[in-house]
């Protein structure tokens, strides 16, 4: 194998030979460089291979051949290895992508960024502590060239920023290091470690000196104002180079060198670690340049890694694959976003909109965002599973809610950034230039991410068990993506009925729960995508989309142990999210939802751990013996549960979310997604039936959370004028009843809430399909513009009409089998009061259902609407599918309710309704619902054959026959009987429901906001201020680690 | 002022940090375990008469590796921030002549300098000094010219190209090291030779006058990429 | 104890030599109280056995670094005209 | 002696310190830079120093023989000679940035370059 200390001088040897090529075709040149980047990473490479397939022993290098410490020595090791390897191949792709610069700038440029790679390279081999000074100033002299590749006022400053704060850091370095050398009598770092040299006080002083020089090198919150200029003054090549290179670097030596300090010093990395990633990710929220927000970025996650460093004893041998996990994912994402910044050379993250020009350069951020921001199935989310797992194992609470606390702020800045992106107005933005360069590299991030994400799974406890089938087949939709929007529909239909037959038969007769929720999830996906043929075009980017947030509910059901479940549920996040920023102006709901989404999982995942903490198994049956904090874990992951039921206080997302998604979008977010909400929660009921906090019962508080959800969400739904939104609002009703259900932990309320799910699969599928076909036709959501479509669009009448009526519980169909069941449920469980406001909420619902069927069906007829024409059939056949099943549910629910109630017997024994074929017996009365089924339907056809006797000499009156009193209605919506129909009711309730939880959370944004732009007030651009605050950082973690002056 | 303050206060905690490790200095009276090494073996290992060079160039040679390096990049950087215009050059800048004596006295001092410069780094190994005294010696001789002759400017190709080849040879004497004695930098390419003679100490007299030459190369090209200064417009 | 006296008196020096660095307005004085500080740290080392290192500071601290320095100031004053 | 080369090299190290965070002007800031740069260097022979002994070049036949006893500490000068011509790299760097900066915006006040904040 090729000797490593061959970098040096394949580095070296090409830096002085590219001397000689001054005048020299640059060509020819910056090839030179290049290769010998590529020779470096192949030594590189061949030491990692060795180190991992032939369990190679870690080889020293004796410079001048003698024996350490007496001379240098350099130390090619497995991790050496790796690091070494990122940082060459960083080199290359950096000067691939930077080609230009190095072309523009020749040998001279080249030369100094040969000399900032072996720099590195060499801080990393190095066993020397003196060595390591002299390497980390070549590298920092380096750097401080690169920053003025582009040379104009800001990269100037910025470089001179950069060069005072280094040469400071420095000063304190070489201090450090010398009196190491005097207190301990060597520089070899081996010989320090081995031989215990740095026990006296003094040296503590002196290893104090150079651990914070080493941490300050990483530009930790708050004494980085000087690496955030250079992040934004410099070329985005620089920003993937510094953020990618020199901080992977400097974390490995700082790793290297922990071993001789004193083991408080883990703390003291770890507690640098956190403020600086909390830090650093609040003052991003602000941030509207990209490249500085990246900078922020950076930092924050530099600062990840320092927690994970700082706890490298706690976590063991899983460190490594913690470490790794997060730094890859910085690496690649951070250097392919900063590419990316590189090639759409836009500041301002709201332009970033330019993106929507290349779709294909929108995907690939999206898989960098996702990538740093943790999710599945990147090396990210593997890591930061089981660092939460581990940590909680440890019972280290505070750092858990440190570090979630942390992500989600990464997470607002980083996705409003992907928002401005994918949905931002672009028209006026020039089109970026792609010369094959700046591609290729950002190609490369990308393939590698999805490699390793491939690879990492595999080294974690319970990997292997993930599906990882559904992705491929995601993978494969994505490759075809340019096809016609019909072939990949019917693709996608016949691949999800296959699955349905392979996976819901299995369910049937051994878990009936299961059964339900996959059938709501298959088949509602089916029925749902039948609507997707009306498209044309290829509709990009949808079918990705759906498929991950089907895969994700599919893969809930079929998971079967807490982190099969987690890695469903972010799954379904990404794709819900992305489906619902498709609607035109969903831009600000998408993200509101992908907020509660994530702040919602980081609960669930704080829950998870806390449950998973001291146990081997991940199975969910640990939820169950998950004491003493058993309550504040369901708690916890309720919450989780709740973001997603919209329970009032987080459903604020809920109805832009829905309302202003696509028309088929709108069913499989609101009739579907919402259940995985219901899901997790029967999961968690079972599993911690009992949950106290103090002398709270928990499930009795989420029982009056049901409530007010179901009594707000009805009443909002009966003042909107958007026919989406009313439709969206009273979901928030219906996952009222379904939470207010569930919390009554008796048998009857689960039966209720079971058939008020299934319900609302049904009418709410059912009601938005109808509403999301008319309003294709129309062009309006605004229910007062509609009006006496009932004659124009019979079939859509009839779907509403069925729809309303299983929504408002009127017999004969399904609806009033949750009501009567629910009416059963209050009295047994005795909840009066919650009964009579969750009848009141009933009433209301009337209201919203008959303004929905009459101002949309109902009244005249608006002129522009004199030609309109049925819905489309793609609406109407998935239609009159679920009117079919909704019939039949309602003559036969005994088929569905009985195996439920034989299953709930096994947790609630009490008060099980007692079925004689559909005769149901609970010990208040009885139900027959094929009986009420059959009067109702005798008395209709009755009354109605009544109604065409009498009405057949009845005249027609024209659709203008009427005379306005001399009086011109001011506004033309005015004269429609449904616009605003309850202004009354709003005067005189509506202060009930004015969103002052809109407000509080707006407040609470708005504090975070406010606190960010104060904070970043320290930045204030003057590099003196900035290398003061490097000196009072030191000063200040001097005093607090020394317990004072002296 | 409020400011000042701060900043008084910070540098008043850190002398209280640099005070600590005062008190905790007690002098030597003794070499430590690796400088009494040097001491005991630097002579019959290296063959060098003096120590000081014989870390330098051999036991630590990487660390000088590193030094020339950083000397190289930022010699480098100086060159394309700082760079000429090609045209620019004509321009007629605001000059202030030197004295008569001054450029005299730059003719015949620059020529000793630059012997002297040569001497202090082939004697590296015998007496103090060495390649970056001698190469500094030499650009101050370059320095202290083109201060007295302000239109001239010196050929950067030569420096470039005497730059490149000293650094390179510095490279493959380290190969060297490798191939044919105990690791990369190993002085004992070439014999030992007879203690305290110029050619002795292996390839340190060698190394040293590379070391001098690129030295000198690369401060001289600071010296006139410094010099030759435009504003580019 | 003369040596020691010396070196007393080339530690004050030097110190004396940085406040005018420092302190003083006109910047060719400070940058020539600068090349004092290094000079009289290079006796200093000569003082305390370190002849290499007098000798690199004396060249390059004290010699180049000013010369470096003056040219700076000296294009700075040009730019003025 | 060497406590005196140490106290020196401290206060050094502070006044320099002190200029380079209290100066407007960048040049001063260098300077202060500068002279910090060089109250290392005094420090770190000043810990090479041992009392009474010789510079280690070994150029009369007496220091062959029991040299342990009669050198100081080369391994610091050695040190110093490195870190001394890592000085002049950087110093030489900043000096450039100056004169860049001063070609920018006319001044060398470092108030004025407050482009990138926040």
């Amino acid at each position: 194998m090729v000797n490593p200390i061959h970098i040096v001088s394949i580095s070296l040897g090409v830096a002085f030979f590219l001397g000689f090529l001054r005048k020299a075709n640059h060509n020819l040149t910056s090839t030179i460089m290049l290769l010998a980047f590529a020779a470096n990473a192949f030594i590189s490479a061949q030491w990692l291979w060795a180190f991992i397939y032939s369990n190679t022993e870690p080889f020293y290098i004796f410079t001048a051949g003698f024996r350490p410490p007496y001379s240098i020595s350099l130390l090619m090791g497995r991790n050496e290895a790796i690091f070494t390897f990122l940082i060459n191949i960083a080199g290359l792709l950096s000067g691939i992508f930077m080609l230009k610069t190095y072309l523009r700038h020749g040998v001279y440029a080249m030369m100094a960024f040969l000399g900032l790679i072996l720099g590195l390279n060499i801080i990393i081999l190095t066993r020397d502590l003196f060595n390591f000074f002299v390497f980390m100033e070549v590298s920092s002299i380096a750097t401080a060239g690169m920053i003025i590749l582009i040379k104009n006022v800001k990269s100037v400053s910025a470089g001179f920023k950069y060069i005072v704060a280094s040469s400071l850091i420095s000063i304190l370095l070489l201090l450090g290091i010398v009196f190491i050398y005097y207190f301990g009598g060597s520089l070899n770092i081996d010989d320090m470690i081995t031989n215990h040299l740095l026990v006296s006080k003094g040296a503590e002083v002196a290893v104090f000196l150079v651990l914070m020089s080493i941490l300050l090198e990483l530009k930790p919150f708050p004494a980085n104002g000087w690496a955030l200029d250079v992040y934004e003054g410099s070329l985005p090549g620089i920003g993937a180079l510094l953020s990618a290179t020199s901080a992977t670097a400097v974390y490995f030596v700082l790793n290297k060198l922990l071993a001789f300090a004193n083991p408080y010093w883990y703390n003291v990395v770890a507690v640098v670690g956190m403020i600086s990633f909390i830090g650093s990710n609040l003052l991003g929220i602000k941030q509207k340049n990209a490249q500085r927000l990246l900078g922020y970025s950076s930092v924050g996650q530099i600062g990840l890694l320092l927690v994970i460093l700082g706890f490298s004893n706690t976590l063991g041998e899983k460190f490594e694959y913690i470490a790794f996990g997060v730094l890859i994912s910085h690496y690649l994402a951070k250097s392919g976003l900063f590419w990316l910044a590189g090639i759409v050379k836009q500041d301002n993250i709201k332009n970033w909109a330019a993106l929507q020009k290349k779709p294909i350069f929108l995907f690939f951020m999206g898989v960098f965002l996702f990538t740093l921001a943790g999710f599945p199935p990147f090396p990210s989310f593997f890591a930061k599973w089981q660092l939460i797992m581990e940590l909680s194992t440890a019972g280290m609470y505070a750092w858990v809610i440190g570090i979630l606390f942390g992500s989600f702020l990464e997470a607002v800045y980083l996705f409003r950034w992907f928002g401005y992106a994918m949905k931002g107005e672009h028209n006026d933005l020039p089109m970026f230039e792609l010369p094959w360069h700046k591609i290729l590299p950002v190609v490369i991030g990308v393939l590698s991410v999805f490699g390793i994400s491939y690879i990492s799974k595999d080294w974690l406890p319970g990997g292997t068990s993930l599906n990882f089938i559904p992705l491929y087949f995601i993978a494969f939709m994505y490759l075809i993506d340019f096809a016609p929007a019909k072939v990949k529909n019917t693709i996608v239909i016949l691949v999800i009925t296959y699955y349905s037959w392979l996976v819901i038969p299995n369910y049937y007769n051994t878990d009936i729960i299961r059964l339900i929720f996959s059938s709501i999830f298959l088949i509602g996906a089916i029925l749902t995508l039948i609507p997707g043929y009306l498209k044309k075009g290829s509709r990009k980017g949808f079918y990705p989309a759906a498929l991950l947030m089907f895969s994700g509910l599919i893969g809930l059901v079929e998971s079967t142990n807490i982190y099969q479940f987690f890695f469903s549920w972010e799954l379904m996040t990404i794709g819900s999210y992305l489906l619902i920023i498709r609607g035109k102006y969903s831009m600000p709901h998408a993200f509101k939802y992908l907020l509660f989404s994530v702040g919602g999982a980081y609960f669930m995942l704080m829950g998870f751990g806390m449950a998973h903490a001291g146990q081997a198994s991940l199975s969910f049956d640990i939820l169950r013996t998950g004491v003493p904090y058993s309550s504040i874990i369901f708690l916890l992951i309720a919450i989780g549960f709740m973001t997603k039921l919209a329970s009032l206080g987080f459903h604020i997302w809920l109805p832009g979310a829905y309302g202003e998604s696509e028309a088929d979008v709108a069913p499989m977010v609101s009739s579907i997604l919402i259940n995985a909400g219901v899901f997790g929660f029967i999961i968690l009921m079972t599993h911690i039936p009992d949950a106290n906090i103090g002398y709270f019962n928990i499930p009795y508080m989420l029982g009056w959370i049901g409530v007010i959800s179901a009594l707000v969400g009805n009443i909002m739904a009966s003042l909107q004028e958007d026919a989406r939104k009313l439709v969206a609002y009273s979901s928030i009703g219906v996952m009222g009843y379904v939470l207010f259900g569930m919390a009554m932990m008796s048998h009857l309320g689960w039966l209720t809430a079971i058939t008020y799910t299934i319900n609302h699969f049904l009418f709410k599928g059912l009601l938005f399909l109808a509403i999301g076909g008319v309003i294709l036709r129309t062009k309006t959501f605004n229910m007062y513009e509609m009006g006496g479509l009932i004659k124009k669009m019979p079939w859509s009448f009839i779907a509403v009409l069925i729809g309303i009526i299983t929504l408002a519980g009127i017999p004969p169909l399904s609806g009033y089998a949750g009501k009567w069941l629910f009416y059963n449920a209050i009295v047994l469980k005795g909840w009066y009061i919650q009964g009579a406001f969750i009848m009141f909420a009933g009433i209301i619902a009337f209201l919203y259902c008959f303004r929905l069927i009459y101002a949309i069906f109902l009244g005249q007829l608006k002129d522009e609407h004199r030609n309109i024409k049925e819905a489309s059939v793609w609406f109407i056949i998935p239609q009159y599918i679920i009117i079919i099943t909704i019939m039949l549910f309602s003559a036969f629910p005994q088929y569905v309710l009985n195996p439920i109630g034989n299953w709930l017997s096994q947790y609630f024994p009490n008060n099980a309704l007692v079925w004689n074929g559909s005769l149901a017996t609970s010990s208040l009365g009885y139900w027959n619902a094929f009986n009420i089924m059959m009067i109702v339907m005798g008395m209709f056809v009755v009354l109605l054959l009544f109604l065409l006797l009498v009405n057949r000499g009845s005249k027609k009156v024209g659709q203008f026959d009427i005379v306005y009193a001399a009086e011109r209605p001011e506004r033309p919506e005015t004269t429609h009987m449904a616009y605003n129909l309850y202004a009354h009711y709003n005067k005189a309730i509506g202060f009930l429901i004015t969103p002052w939880i809109t407000k509080s959370w707006d407040n609470i944004s708005e504090w975070v906001n406010t606190i960010a732009n104060h904070t970043r007030k320290i930045y204030n651009g003057n590099g003196q201020a900035y290398a003061l605050h490097i000196l009072i950082y030191i000063v200040i973690a001097y005093l607090i680690i020394n317990g004072g002056l002296f | 002022m409020y400011k000042k303050l701060l900043v008084f206060a910070t540098i008043f905690i850190l002398a209280g940090i640099f005070l600590k490790l005062y008190q905790n200095f007690d002098g030597s009276k003794t070499l430590n375990k690796t400088a009494s090494y040097y001491a005991k073996n630097g002579a019959s290992e290296v063959g060098s008469t003096n120590i000081v060079t014989a870390i330098v160039v051999t036991y630590r040679g990487f660390d000088t590796l590193g030094e020339v390096t950083i000397l190289f990049v930022a010699a480098a950087i100086i060159g394309f921030f700082l760079k000429t215009n090609a045209k620019g050059t004509n321009r007629i800048r605001n000059l202030r002549f030197s004295s008569e004596i001054m450029i005299t006295a730059s003719k015949i001092l620059m020529p000793i300098m630059f012997l002297i410069g040569a001497y202090v780094f082939v004697n590296g190994h015998l007496s103090p000094g060495g390649g970056f005294q001698g190469g500094a010696i030499i650009a101050s001789g370059v320095a202290f010219f083109l201060l007295a002759n302000p239109t001239l400017s010196v050929n950067h190709k030569v420096l470039s190209v005497l730059e490149s080849t000293s650094g390179l040879i510095f490279v493959l004497l380290g190969i060297a090291g490798l191939i044919y004695g105990g690791g990369f930098l190993d002085n004992r390419v070439l014999p030992l030779g007879k203690f305290g003679t110029l050619f002795s100490a292996g390839i340190i007299p060698l190394v040293y006058s590379f070391i001098g030459l690129k030295v000198g190369a690369e401060l001289s090209n600071i010296i006139s990429s410094l010099q030759q200064i435009q504003k580019e417009e | 104890m003369i040596f020691n006296l010396l070196a007393i008196l080339l530690g004050i020096s030097t110190i004396v030599f940085a406040l005018v660095a420092i302190y003083t307005k006109k910047l060719i004085f400070a940058i020539l109280a600068t090349g004092g500080v290094s000079l009289f740290a290079s006796i200093l080392y000569l003082l305390m056995a370190a002849p290499d290192v007098a000798l690199t500071e004396a060249a390059i601290g004290s010699g180049l670094t000013t010369l470096i320095f003056l040219f700076i100031l000296n294009k700075i004053k040009e730019e003025d005209v | 002696m060497e406590y005196i080369g140490l106290i020196t090299g401290f206060i050094l190290v502070i006044l320099g310190i002190w200029g380079f965070l209290t100066q407007k002007n960048i040049l001063k800031m260098i300077i202060g830079f500068t002279i910090s740069d060089t109250g290392i260097n005094v420090i770190i022979v000043s810990i090479s120093y041992l009392k009474n002994r010789t510079a280690p070049i070994l150029n009369r036949p007496d220091l062959l023989t029991d040299t342990v006893n009669k050198i100081t500490d080369p391994v610091p000068q050695a040190l110093v000679l490195t870190a001394i011509v890592i000085g002049v790299g950087v110093t030489a760097l900043m000096l450039s940035y100056a004169l860049r900066l001063y070609q920018e915006k006319n001044t060398l006040d470092i108030n004025n370059f407050k482009d990138l904040k926040w």
